[in-house]
């Protein structure tokens, strides 16, 4: 198989330790991947916020005006930039009793044009199943 | 024969984290087992060279040594390692530096992946 | 004793707090700790606000998280670095941080 | 899919340990994951044992712990290092850490 | 005031980070710290053991030989041998069905004449109570 | 003029702990209070010289050494940071280290306390 799959699923709060700002730059890090790697084989990410990772994708983080670091929310818009497919848990946001408009749903701004999909976390379960490897942040 | 790639996020010291992941990767090796590590965060803390050995800590820079030589790849994150003022000269022997693609690239021919996330 | 105790954890039951007792006792929300201040779960507010103590919770951490002012529970008091300090001095003898 | 999950915590209530789904499940207590083994709290087992899944513990994490065999649920099974890599190889195709 | 009393709480659990060993190693640092103070003055340590935290006091840790590093139970052995008050907090264990036997209630073996004292956490509230400061791990 | 110790536990990158201790150091000089810093543990990450500055991580090696110039005492625990391979040539310039004990004497003196633990 020349493309494998890889899912990246984000189960921790941000700015806590590193762990969920590792997860979207490894994510990324798919975009070069190629070089270490033989002609026509490829690695597709999917990016998937379960439980409290959900928190990760809420708008408006000022983390870099207040502590002078990028926040979760540019690296989340930075994946949406490079194409990765990006799943945030819709029991987990209803849980949490976030609208639309309080979560990273484009990347527009960046030019962008993948979207952020709120999907059940059924659909993510089978994403994990149909994935070569689970990587759990 | 099998790959098993291991991913550590994990702070060095104190966590008992690299202890478990040094102990599997040996298991494996012994089992036959192609093993690569990646280390990345504070994982990268595993890397520097000259780490104390006090009974209250973990001494594993032999060991990773010993790892090495049997055929392990043990590899930490380039930028990780930099931002807490590790540089090249301060990397154990026979420790490898590279950037994160190369974690992927590990996953993609690994048979098994063990992604260890921060705490 | 004066105790004012900093929750730096976003987990809605914490045994320790419960439990700890004083004369006058302030939370003290920072890190992770002021998603407590602004979440509700299933429609509930996080449990540590009804705890008989003044609650407060660190502006900088919320703005970070993208958690603005308008979300935060009208029993939280919300206040910056400079404001920590004088309630680290003024306000309370001894401070813990969970 | 055949899914081994390491629980590297003592935390009884798991929220997406109790959500994940697999044809085949191993739970694989390891550091300080090994207590949902040994410990009851208030006289009751963890909950992480009613999962419908296979259970082990590792047995260095148990000892280091001071936990005994004695002291494990009679659901779990006692692997070492050794027991670990055959999970990982023989028994699962993919493995998460929580 | 010439003499005065930190309470050295321990509410985590051992061997996930070093937290737990380093409030050993810092109480039973107040054996030295007379040699930083002006004469008569000095430092009453008292450890208290409360929630998970009382799982560090559990006999028999096998950390040494199965990892190479000094355990726990021998730290608490330490701190007793130093003459540090130690309290473990009965609700707690009572709550996770511990019966002395299965703790470290002294170190007779390396010549403590201290022992551990199982007491209610009202007890130990009033020493935190009674303390200069409280250092919680 | 009142004297706060603050005990940091936390490791430094990621965590941001070491950014809120730091913090609450500047804001407490600021309103002229003494203010002793003790990194202990992972949390003498903090005292290794030479960290890059990346946009995803907080530099502070700057505002550490203003601090100590604004009076403030940063120490880090000796044995804690030999264990990490950190050794004297390490330490920023005007970073103290000590053995722990030094740390109770700062609390002996301080009239407040702030003992962060680890993860």
């Amino acid at each position: 198989m020349a493309i494998k799959k890889v899912a990246f699923v984000v189960d921790k709060l941000p700015y806590k330790t590193e762990t969920s700002r590792l997860a979207l730059t490894h994510a990324i890090s798919s975009q070069t991947v190629e070089i270490h790697l033989e002609d026509g084989e490829n690695i597709t990410p999917v990016l998937a916020f379960i439980g409290e990772g959900v928190l990760n994708c809420i708008k408006g983080q000022k983390a870099s005006d207040m502590y002078g670091i990028t926040s979760l929310e540019s690296h989340i818009k930075n994946a949406l930039l490079t194409d990765i497919r990006t799943l945030i848990c819709a029991e987990d946001v209803k849980r949490f009793g976030l609208s639309n408009d309080a979560l990273i749903m484009d990347a527009e701004d960046i030019g962008a044009d993948m979207v952020s999909e709120i999907v059940p976390f059924d659909e993510i379960m089978e994403e994990m199943n149909t994935a070569d490897h689970i990587l759990f942040f | 024969m099998s790959k098993l790639t291991i991913g550590c996020f994990s702070s060095l010291v104190g966590s008992m984290t690299t202890d478990f992941v040094v102990k599997l990767a040996e298991a494996a090796r012994k089992k036959g087992h192609d093993v690569d590590i990646w280390l990345s965060g504070n994982g990268t803390m595993l890397s520097k060279k000259g780490q104390r050995s006090f009974k209250d800590y973990s001494s594993l820079e032999k060991t990773i040594k010993d790892l090495v030589t049997g055929g392990v790849n043990v590899v930490a994150c380039e930028a990780c390692a930099e931002a807490r003022g590790f540089h090249k000269e301060d990397l154990i022997d026979g420790f490898g530096r590279k950037s994160m693609d190369w974690y992927l690239a590990s996953c993609f021919s690994a048979d098994r992946v063990l992604q260890i996330g921060g705490e | 004793m004066k105790l004012g105790v900093f929750v730096s954890q976003y987990s809605r039951e914490n045994d320790t707090l419960s439990r700890l007792k004083a004369e006058k006792l302030g939370v003290i929300l920072v890190q992770n700790g002021v998603y407590n201040a602004a979440l509700k779960e299933d429609g509930k507010s996080s449990p540590i606000l009804d705890k008989d103590a003044t609650i407060y919770a660190l502006s900088e951490d919320l703005q970070s998280r993208g958690l603005g002012v308008g979300n935060v529970d009208s029993k939280v008091k919300i206040v910056d670095y400079d404001g920590l300090v004088d309630l680290i001095f003024n306000e309370y003898e001894k401070i813990i941080w969970l």
